[in-house]
């Protein structure tokens, strides 16, 4: 499997924090996949994004950029801000300009992209998002959903090769969670490879085809999510949970789930439920 | 209640139209405010009225309110504009029949004429300049006002700082009152030791929050490519709907006219 | 003459209301000159006395920034806690609530300087959004607020911490004298424009400062406290 | 059924706002119950709540507790916040001083309650609650499940008769949730009403003997939660979606559900399951 970014034996610390925020990570992110990368708040997913965008640079160890140690030169750094894209958790901290329009192109003008240019691919991304009716309205004047789908814009308009989103759900009520889902399969099959970073099991098994889970700043599980989430010991000693789902799946008869691959959406469930009912 | 006005500013029915041309047309009307006769202040009061409740659609209770709020300081200052003290005895100057006194002490207080005349010039001044001012910030939200201002070559930045300013302006707001409302629910704010105490951590805390978001935006927009400047959209010309135009132009020069009128009355 | 002694008769009444609710929050923004309200003349000598200070701290502001360009997020940022600051209500010892000014706090915080900038956008907006004070005022307003009140407010600070070294007291006095002086000096620009009849400029600035300056006054000694408990909360961080 | 609270025919706008935020809410809260009230985003969950406390109100309408209406003069708020309790959704909002320790002795203090009792009754909740080796611990080192939890205990030092809860999980781990549930439920066994607003349907199913449903400032459906969720199109046509477990069972073959209540955990879930087994 192709790695788009790497991370060997990364160690951070944050300035006056006596705790190592990475401690030797040493962790892979698959080319073309949808990757989840599970952990409590604190597990260093987000030093980790901050890390693969060159805002934060190791203390010890590098990472690698397909296999390219990252250059911390301005235009390098220019160039991989351009190539990996960064969603925070609140969209707050990364918008700026004052209407939809206006903020998504920021980014566009910090990569010296052409007037004309700049007004077609974000007139074009406002539309592909279903922010076209949003375009002119004041940031402050948007719903949490809304302003988390602007940062998605603002930082797809720029084309990266990678994805990354931290907490992406985090706060939303369910039916923009699922609005925001399928922008991200959509954004997937274009392919750009999207990594999210998230405490809610249920979203990593239901989302992802790779999943890594960290903990005290280390990689400690890695594979897709059939496999991690079997480990169900491990995962408790990590504090984890197994995803209500599987959990559901679990509780079901034996005779039920003989021989089926465990469901990854409640519709699935429900098919195989309803099947082992006609086979009764 | 920051946000009435700028609620407007962008729901309004001229929001479309040119921020420039809006901000070219109040200068024009402050400019005549200032230099013309209370009559025709009076009739600017009237048709800037026109335009921001008319044209703008601006609710008529909102626009009366924001008059109300304006003229406070008009009629706190009054009783100083008005009254006159001077020692009883002595020649009261500038006035030739007083239509209030009082006496107390050796000293007279007193309203001359030409205080009542003086106050009501400045009414019908400063309700004209009022009325241009609501009229603009009523119509133009402030995003657009930076736009203007950046054609007019405002150092870049001063805009940089008003519009990181302004984005943060609502959200820290909204911080600040949520914690009040807690404060208050936890049986805060009772007597004045503990409003001066609930007060001062409020603001600490929110120094903090204040402190904490310039840390989240510094990564956030290093991640986005900034580098030592925001770059604004650029300034995109509106054109002015034709019928704006002639009713500006056809209004500025009738008050003009009344104006000159008015002059040459009176140099007669 | 009837008619004029039943209308200056109202205004009085009107300007009285007022004068005794002037602790009240919604007036508390009147503080600031109205739209207008100053003579073309004056309105135009405050601000062409205010600008230089302005391109000062602009220009320093600038010679920092070009340094760490990641500042501008800082004081962008310092700039809107000052806005919602001075929209706060604060308690006085009337027991009604007023804002404060909080330019002592930032002159302390930020240097008297980059005070002179932050405090006059936030005067502007607070015209734009708030319809409290004005354009043309704008530079005599900025000047009492954004100038006058921080450069005393500092060099209060500055002499009481040399000569004294009390820096509580240094901290009380500051805020407290930073917010007062702002009016004195709203109330001198007022009595510059609207010289009395009887008494001329000094009889002005005295009624003028009646009613600007002297109900300030327990509500700068507020604010002196509250700054005093925020410097001990800060320090203690 | 007695009620603690009630609002009758409410109605109340947000200054500055067109919409209305409550609009003739008529609701009772059942005293010595768990009731969860859910909505939407918006829907007045926290503008009742702003109400209970006397902090907004009502336009029209009246608030009554214990049968009693509201009376809004000062010595009668202080007392009305004594006994009832509101958590805020964010502890960030409410959390006011730099410990737990003085944050939760906050509320007594405006209590004007004795320091020599202040102290014994912080001490004492601290330990009930597991944060008393965190006493000290200045607050923006806590996670959010501890803040949450300092917050809470803020509340309940003050021992309110009525405990309102603004969406508890929110942003939760599963982890922190299950404690913090654990100890919502001492709390009621203790004597005391718990109230929570959410919109996590999965929690007020679990959770909850009694659910009010608001929709745009009206209360639009109340019972118990087996009743509630029955009425699946009405949920549907509010917007509000099922409880996944409550999903799933439907989708079970009907020789299993057959006479069997609907589970409330997946724990009840395994029990029904395993019997089903037995009994194939």
């Amino acid at each position: 499997m192709k790695s788009i970014m790497e991370a060997l034996e990364v160690n951070y610390q944050y300035p006056g924090s006596a705790a190592d925020a990475l401690n030797g990570l040493t962790m892979s992110i698959p080319e073309g996949k949808r990757t989840a990368i599970c952990g409590h708040n604190g597990s260093g997913k987000s030093t980790f994004f901050l890390h693969a965008v060159g805002i934060h640079r190791p203390a010890a160890g590098l990472l690698t950029w397909k296999g390219t140690p990252l250059s911390y030169d301005r235009k390098q750094l220019q160039l991989l801000r351009q190539r990996v894209g960064l969603v925070f958790q609140d969209p707050e901290q990364q918008l700026i300009l004052n209407t939809p329009f206006e903020d998504i192109s920021y980014g566009l003008r910090n990569a010296r992209v052409p007037e004309d240019e700049i007004r077609v691919r974000t007139l074009h991304i406002l539309d592909s998002m279903g922010l076209g009716q949003l375009a002119d309205t004041p940031l402050h004047h948007l719903s949490l959903g809304q302003k988390k789908r602007v940062a998605l814009a603002g930082v797809l308009v720029l084309r990266p090769e990678l994805l990354l989103l931290d907490e992406p759900t985090a706060y939303l009520d369910r039916s923009s969670e699922r609005q925001l889902l399928e922008e991200l399969s959509r954004i997937h099959e274009s392919g750009i490879t999207v990594v999210m970073a998230t405490h809610d099991m249920n979203l990593a098994y239901a989302w992802a085809d790779w999943v890594l889970v960290m903990d005290r700043g280390q990689c400690v599980m890695q594979g897709p999510p059939e496999e991690v989430f079997r480990d169900e010991a491990r995962l408790q000693a990590l504090g984890l949970e197994l995803p209500l789902l599987l959990e559901l799946w679990q509780a079901l008869p034996e005779a039920m789930r003989n021989g089926v691959a465990p469901p990854r959406s409640v519709e699935e469930l429900k098919r195989v439920a309803l099947q082992f009912h006609y086979s009764c | 209640m920051i946000r009435l006005i700028d609620t407007y500013a962008y729901g309004n029915k001229l929001r479309s139209v040119s921020p420039l041309w809006k901000c070219g047309f109040t200068a024009a009307m402050f400019v005549l405010s200032y230099m013309s006769h209370p009559a025709v202040q009076l009739l600017t009061v009237g048709w800037m009225c026109l335009w921001t409740v008319g044209h703008a659609r601006i609710p008529m209770r909102i626009y009366a309110g924001l008059l109300g709020t304006c003229f406070i300081f008009y009629a706190a200052s009054l009783p100083a504009v008005l009254i006159e003290i001077a020692p009883s005895g002595t020649q009261l100057p500038g006035t030739t029949g007083a239509a209030f006194s009082f006496t107390f002490a050796h000293w007279t207080a007193y309203i001359p004429d030409s205080g009542v005349h003086a106050s009501l010039l400045l009414l019908c001044r400063t309700a004209a300049c009022v009325s241009c001012l609501s009229f603009m910030m009523l119509t133009t939200p402030v995003s657009e006002l930076l736009q203007v201002m950046k054609w007019l070559r405002m150092p870049s930045l001063v805009i940089e700082l008003m519009l990181i300013m302004y984005r943060f302006l609502f959200l820290l707001d909204t911080a600040a009152h949520d914690m009040y409302t807690a404060q208050m629910a936890r049986g805060g704010h009772s007597g004045f030791k503990s409003r001066l105490a609930d007060t001062a951590s409020l603001v600490v805390r929110l120094f903090t929050k204040t402190m904490q978001r310039y840390k989240q935006l510094a990564n956030g927009l290093i991640a986005r490519g900034f580098t030592d400047e925001i770059h604004m959209a650029p300034y995109r010309a509106v054109s002015v709907p034709a019928r704006y135009w002639r009713e500006s132009c056809a209004g500025i020069a009738a008050l003009l006219l009344v104006e000159l009128w008015l002059r040459w009355r009176i140099l007669l | 003459m009837k008619a004029k002694k039943g209308l200056s008769t109202f205004l009085l009444a009107l300007g009285f209301t007022v004068y005794l609710t002037v602790n009240e929050p919604q007036s508390a923004y009147a503080m600031h000159i109205m739209e207008g309200f100053l003579p073309v003349g004056w309105a135009v000598f405050w601000w062409a006395v205010f600008i230089p200070f302005f391109v000062l701290g602009l220009r320093s502001l600038m010679r920092i920034t070009k340094e760490t360009p990641e500042l501008k997020l800082m004081l962008g940022l310092a700039g809107a806690f000052t806005f919602v600051l001075s929209a706060l209500k604060i308690p006085s010892v009337t027991g009604s609530s007023s804002h404060p000014t909080g330019t002592g706090l930032g002159a302390v915080m930020f240097g008297p300087l980059p005070m002179s900038v932050l405090g006059s956008i936030v005067l502007l907006f607070q015209a734009l959004l708030l319809a409290h004070g004005g354009l043309t005022t704008l530079g005599a307003n900025a000047f009492s607020m954004a100038v006058a009140g921080p450069m005393i407010g500092y060099t209060v600070y500055r002499s009481m911490i040399a000569s004294t070294g009390r820096q509580k007291l240094s901290i009380f006095l500051a805020a407290a004298l930073a917010d007062l002086s702002t009016y004195v000096v709203t109330s001198i620009q007022l009595a510059l424009a609207f010289p009395a009849a009887s008494g001329g400029i000094a009889a002005s600035f005295l009624k003028f400062a009646g009613i600007f300056a002297i109900t300030q006054i327990p509500l700068a000694i507020s604010e002196g406290l509250i700054t005093v408990l925020i410097w001990n909360w800060l320090q203690a961080y």
